[in-house]
């Protein structure tokens, strides 16, 4: 699975994606698994309560299955408009 | 006939005269239109860049509007966003709604622009007249006014 | 420099998309403008006429605009009302509000509309489908929403 | 003193303006004066509370004193925007 990352992550990875094999089992589980192999700096932003998670472009809680095949997001707070 | 409904995200100068005189009316039916543009401030700044997560952000700004449309007799509404580099006084976003009476159109533009605010997966960053670039905070302010609508802040845990 | 505060009461059609290219923005203070248009519905009439006292009407409307002022941190204001005789469609009033952030420019651009229609003295009459002229009531949901800025009725014995 | 008439008001007299002479001393005083001498329709409407009067182009009550020089008209509510 491609796990997209948006703005600040997105700087903070490096890229504009992580693949992650094999995919967990809810958000919970990803956001955990993405982080231990993840730069200190990015694990402590995916920590981050307020950094959301969109799974299929919609925004999920961490209890939220995820499924290969998914479309998987995580993002910083909004600050459009 | 032009669609009632629009979202538009684009990088291309927001033309705010034209956008207006584009916006579908009903001759018999509209009482009221109001719109709102957000500009980009100039203070400290001398450019801002927007990304968004391409598809999300239409149909987050969708799901708003049709709840708007669920909330007030909402005719039609449209929105167009920025993403891209912008300079101070350039247009970031226009909502234009089109309602019947004016008491629906204000709540619903509104209501839009304070859910655009807090669900609409959209990012600045500013520069610094010394150059550098940071990312702007988002502000509790915006949450507090998106909650006077009954939007509940989403985070790790779902509601 | 563009004056920062305008009304203008004209019989010349309404030009919404030029109005809104020259109403006055500050390019490094500006973050928001919002606007009002009110048109003519066309439900069971084919005609409008709209009269005003030359001189108060304009008076009454930059007091309002004033007010707005001093409730809000308003940086500029247009008001701009037609009289004379319109159409289905046609445009009856334009207002529009500056100001750094979104919730003064929603606020006084709402407020200035509900204390033009219970203050401003202008009259419409509308010309129904059989030709017949006849004057609008005024209506008791104005004076309903005006009252929520504090405004009250008056009348014969003034408070 | 010319006292100017606006909307259904000017429409019932069939002029804009009534001329008033001597000028009573205050606007509750004004009112009767022109009702008095006023057809039974424009006599109800300028008995109607809802009528306004402005001195000076200012919307005032009844008890507000009227002189020669003053600029008065009477007004149905409000209708505009």
């Amino acid at each position: 699975m491609e796990v997209q990352l948006f703005a600040r992550l997105r700087e903070l990875a490096g890229a504009e994606s992580i693949s992650v094999t094999p995919v967990p089992a809810s958000v919970a589980a990803l956001r955990k698994k993405i982080a231990a192999e993840a730069s200190p700096e990015l694990r402590e932003a995916l920590e981050d309560p307020n950094v959301f998670c969109a799974v299929n472009k919609r925004v999920v809680g961490d209890e939220h299955p995820v499924a290969d095949g998914d479309e998987v997001g995580f993002f910083p707070p909004m600050t459009g408009g | 006939m032009a669609d009632l409904f629009t979202v538009e995200i684009t990088d291309v100068p927001l033309d705010v005269p034209a956008r207006t005189e584009a916006f579908p009316r009903q001759a018999q039916t509209t009482g009221a239109v109001v719109s709102f543009v957000g500009y980009v401030r100039g203070e400290g700044i001398q450019a801002m860049a927007l990304e968004h997560y391409p598809g999300m952000t239409e149909s987050s700004i969708r799901d708003t509007m049709d709840s708007a449309a669920r909330r007030w007799p909402v005719q039609a509404a449209s929105v167009v966003h920025r993403v891209g580099t912008l300079s101070p006084g350039d247009p970031i976003v226009w909502v234009a709604v089109a309602s019947a009476h004016r008491a629906a159109a204000f709540s619903a533009c509104d209501f839009i622009m304070d859910y655009l605010k807090v669900s609409a997966p959209l990012w600045k960053r500013e520069q610094s007249l010394d150059g550098s670039w940071s990312w702007t905070e988002a502000k509790s302010a915006d949450e507090d006014r998106a909650e006077r609508w009954g939007w509940q802040k989403q985070g790790r845990v779902s509601a």
